[in-house]
């Protein structure tokens, strides 16, 4: 076999189911009205579908699968810690895997914070697993003490936290990569859903006595983020196909498609905005929720300085030696 | 040459500065929605001190001051982060004064003057933003009074204030700019619905419809269909103080003192940033100096302030924008400068002449080419 | 789904990489100019492997390949800097065998083939060049010979080539598109100026002036005023080709090595720098694949070609640009690689159809947007 | 005396004798011809107008008549180490300094080289004064053994050659200051001579029926550069004043005016050399000789990190503790 940049059916099938499921149960006024909140139906009504444990051993895919059902996902900026599960179905095993699968227990991924300070913990009230990124490792946490919760740009509520390290992830690298894949594939989706309601705003409003898209300075932007957007969504459909066929450049595709889906999204983000003008700053516009959702998005994970390194180790560069 | 101010235009300043200590706490600039009493008591200070009329002419009460005294007072009031110029004793005082009969004046500029009365600027509509040449809104003359009836979109802090300043429409609609009308609506007038369009940066915007609302015939300002020039001559007036740099230097200031306190400050990678940034706020600074100084040359600064537009609005944009990709999830908590930033910043570029009109404007009058398109 | 090739594609291309051992020293991508009768040769070594003519059918002489044999050969050419893909075996040759009569194929297809006959596009002139509809450049039918009169510019390797691919003007001015005509025209015809263009990447384009130069009435391809059907299939063609990835990733990896050299690379804003540029070189290897597999599966792939043209040749400048941001003065010395693309690479976001024509295409065609203009 | 942003009487003079003197004597054509070589005549005939020691005690001027001088040499891509001159008049005395002024001595400035290897110094052939920028720190040099010669992007002649310090210069923060003062005054000037031929050809070649200009493509850019060169050039301007007055902010200004000015005037050659297109590209085109200029004064001077740490001392921090 050759050359095949297409779903396999099945793959196909994923991501229409979801895409129904989304049209029906996660249109943008749910998406904004559940800011603040964890959105507990949805997650059931996802899991029940059973996307979430998709790339385990009896989850019956891979990568590929959780790519094709976050295309699905990310156009309808679908909320909750989905990247973050993806990433737990890799370390997990026994019980707490068939939970975090079945969206019963839910994930909670934070940064590790500088020397002493608290961290700064998504979902912290709902969370049953905590984990924290350091570098390229993960470990596994208890919370000590009960968080102060703050609102962050994305929506999600997070908390203020001590976290205690329990113990480290054994297979960090795999679960960081799908992380890293499922991200890039959201944001990239959110981004071209974003092109897409732009671009018909572009088609139909006038100003001047002509429509919009008919000046360059708002069609070329516009397909400049359409261009670097199917970069980053086949970027990463590369790294999931690398990922299944246990590739050694899976790691390097993935974080490349990171890097690549949070940049082409926030290009896009701004260029969304700038066409939209007034409408676009609304908190009830076309614009906002999926902006602030990429936002947050693109500052998840693993650092850019991580990201960078394992990019360029395809490249022949060993990590930098500091 | 010199880019500094004289003596006393730099005494000037710290008597203001003096002034603006007692409101610290005042954040009037990016949140004046939430807090109008306030930001109206500071502005009835600030006529108390004469400086919300510091260039008017001394026959209507004002300091009779240049261009230069009011760059400085509202330059400090945005480094102070207190307020932005109100459209009141700015845009439409001075115009009454430019254009307004005997009566209007004096009916008009002594609470203006005294920040007894604010006004809210009524130009843009759903379909007519960019293009205000456009405007539907209707004022139909029956007898010595218009019937206004139409929609107005996007007004800033309408909820709050007294008075529309009301663009309309009094010709036909081919006639484009020169069918228009300026007038003075009160917004508690019969026919007056105000809707808010709440923003993402926490703000809102108004809906404003008008439905049969009777406007007597002397509250238009200037002549019937006249509203054009009077229009741009008050954008004019306004251009040294329409973005005060010291608010990009404010938010850079306070940027550097969250990466300080986040411990980023030695990264390389953050400091090549922040160099740049900085470079970018010394831009913004020079770039109004050159609007001002234009304007008291007695010229018209169109492009000094078109250029002024784009530049400052996009450096305060990149600001907000590298913190939170340098500053990580920590820079999008709520209640951080840089994720307030973030959001309130989009407007920049589009409110007050979009970044594309405004490179439009230096393309055809600067470079000489049509870009029509 | 698969991104990589299959076995037996990967055996071709592990031929591919050992036949280009032999031409490692070869510098025909950045070079032909200088070095003609090198890259000549080379193109008769990959004529006589049947690597000019993979895509051909059978009957002509073709290794009758998929579309990915023809991207593997000529991504590995670009990565080893051999050359880049030749009209001649290319687009002259795939329009021959698609709207050629059987004399024409007799006559022209085998030294095209052998790599023996080398040919240079005459489609710009100087006041047509995103704009080819406009051309001016005349033939006229007298008896069994066009006359051709007019002047094309910009000509790629025009001084070393034995013929043009001449687009012509045969209909009215005003038809436009639909007044066109492509020829065969050999270089030495009585009545051809050849006048070159130096570059500032130290190669040429040139000038062509054609004074009443006759052309035989059957080295015309296609119909008469057909030009344009051909010359989109002519594209369509050679879209996954235009601009081989590896290209990219061959700066890329020269510009680390240079990097390390100087003992920049743990410099953190260099690594900065050269971590976003890794992820570009990797879409651009996606984009390329995108534009085979459109191919691969019957499609045209114009969505995918005008993205991968822009994103790539964008890149490219990125990167030539990057290293002498942060290389400094040593980076701008002649004989290094990172001044030779920067300079090179000004021409690739305009050759074969600029950045902002692609941007068009895709505008119209993927987002449904006018963008006349 | 309040704000005002106009040159003197004087120093417009200064600028009109100059582009008259170039307009004359230093045309495109000529700029071209000159690469590779010394420009000997124009060197000499620039320092009989008296401009090159003008910045001195006996000069009669300061850092704005260098402005003024730059402004004009640099809209004429005026060949010659002049930014390295001036620099030179501020730390130079006596004779050395009559001979520099008198355009007898050149200047020629170099970075430090990593460890052990050859500097790459520009006109290692005519140069008489040696200087070698190590951070903000300039030495004075002599050459060892004779130069390798190569050439470079911007058409200088260079040499590799190892330099031997003889001493460090006292005054090198006035020098480096008037330095980055007049590259950024000559780089903003050159960004303005290609906005100007770049704007004459869209508002007269004609694609598509209509000009280049009409389309925002090639418009916004333009208008970009424009806006990005006017800030430069003032800010350069600004630094001047700030030099010429003692301020303590001098340095700061002037090393943001550079970075101001590199920005913004690449951005300019990368904008025309595109709208040019094939004919921007050509050796005797009118973008190649101004853009290869550009691309190499803008890697002149102290380094960017340098001249980030001096703009970023005006915001109230310290140089980086590392």
């Amino acid at each position: 076999m050759s050359l095949d940049l297409t779903f396999s059916d099945e793959q196909a099938g994923i991501l229409d189911a979801i895409r129904k499921f989304t049209k029906e149960r996660c249109p943008g006024e749910t998406v904004r009205e559940l800011a603040g909140k964890f959105p507990t139906e949805l997650w059931a009504e996802l899991a029940e579908l059973g996307v979430l444990p998709i790339a385990t051993e009896d989850g019956g895919g891979g990568a590929l699968e959780v790519v094709a059902a976050m295309e699905a996902l990310g156009a309808a900026v679908f909320p909750g810690p989905l990247a973050e599960t993806f990433l737990a179905t890799q370390i997990l095993e026994g019980d707490e895997l068939q939970e975090v699968g079945a969206g019963e227990s839910i994930v909670s991924l934070s940064a590790a914070p500088r020397g002493d300070a608290l961290s700064l913990v998504p979902w912290p009230e709902q969370a049953k697993v905590s984990l924290q990124i350091d570098g390229t490792n993960i470990y596994r946490c208890k919370t000590v003490g009960s968080p102060e919760m703050v609102t962050s740009l994305g929506g999600d509520p997070y908390g203020r936290v001590k976290l205690e390290r329990t113990g480290e992830v054994k297979n960090a690298a795999r679960g960081l990569a799908l992380f890293d894949i499922a991200v890039s594939a959201y944001m990239a989706a959110a981004g071209d859903d974003l092109v897409e309601v732009t671009a018909e705003h572009a088609r139909t409003r006038k100003q001047f006595g002509r429509t919009l898209g008919e000046f360059q300075a708002v069609a070329h932007p516009l397909a400049e983020s359409s261009i670097a957007l199917s970069a980053s969504r086949t970027l990463a459909r590369a790294a999931a196909c690398a990922f299944d066929e246990g590739r050694d450049d899976a790691n390097g595709l993935a974080a490349g498609a990171r890097l690549s889906a949070r940049k082409s999204a926030l290009f896009t983000v701004y260029a969304s905005h700038q066409i939209f003008g007034a409408m676009g700053i609304t908190l009830e516009g076309p614009v906002y929720h999926v902006s602030r959702r990429i936002r947050q998005l693109s500052s998840a994970g693993a650092s850019v300085a991580v990201a960078h390194e394992e990019a360029l180790a395809l490249f022949g560069i060993n990590a930098v030696s500091a | 040459m010199k880019f500094t101010f004289s003596d006393e235009e730099e005494a000037f300043r710290a008597e203001v500065k003096e002034f603006l200590k007692d409101y610290q706490d005042l954040n009037g600039f990016f949140d004046q929605g939430h807090d109008w009493p306030s930001v109206r008591e500071f502005f009835k200070a600030m006529a108390a001190k004469g400086y919300l009329s510091v260039c008017w002419p001394e026959e209507y009460g004002g300091l009779n001051k240049s261009a230069s005294y009011e760059y400085i007072v509202w330059d400090e009031v945005a480094y102070a982060r207190c307020a932005r110029p109100p459209l009141g004793p700015g845009i439409v005082a001075k115009t009454i004064i430019r254009y307004g009969d005997d009566e209007q004046k004096k009916r008009w500029l002594k609470p203006l003057r005294d920040g007894e009365m604010h006004f809210s600027l009524a130009y843009s509509e759903p379909e007519a933003g960019s293009d205000l040449a456009s405007v539907r809104c209707r004022a139909e003359l029956k007898g010595d009074k218009y019937i206004v009836n139409g929609q107005k979109c996007w007004q800033s802090y309408a909820q709050d204030m007294d008075y529309f300043w009301l663009l309309c429409r009094t010709g036909t609609q081919e006639s484009r700019g020169r069918g228009c009308s300026l007038m003075i609506v009160p917004k508690d007038a019969p026919g007056i619905t105000v809707a808010p369009l709440p923003l993402m940066d926490d703000d809102q915007l108004n809906e404003v419809f008008f439905d049969n609302v009777e406007i007597p015939v002397n509250q238009r300002i200037g002549p019937e269909n006249g509203a054009w020039k009077l229009m741009n001559a008050a954008l004019a007036d306004e251009r040294h103080i329409q973005f005060p740099p010291s608010r990009l230097r404010r938010d850079l200031e306070d940027v550097i003192s969250w990466t300080r306190d986040q411990g980023l400050l030695d990264d390389p990678v953050v400091r090549n940033t922040l160099g740049d940034l900085a470079s970018q706020v010394l831009e913004g600074e020079v770039l109004g100096l050159s609007v001002l100084d234009a304007m008291m040359r007695g010229e018209h600064g169109v492009m000094e302030a078109a250029a002024n537009k784009v530049a400052q609005t996009i450096s305060c944009q990149n600001i907000a924008r590298a913190v939170t990709e340098f500053g990580g999830p920590e820079s999008l908590v709520k209640g951080t400068l840089s994720e307030l930033i973030w959001r309130q910043s989009m407007w920049e570029t589009i409110g007050g002449g979009t970044s594309e009109i405004m490179r439009g404007v230096i393309a055809r009058n600067s470079l000489g080419l049509v870009a029509k398109t």
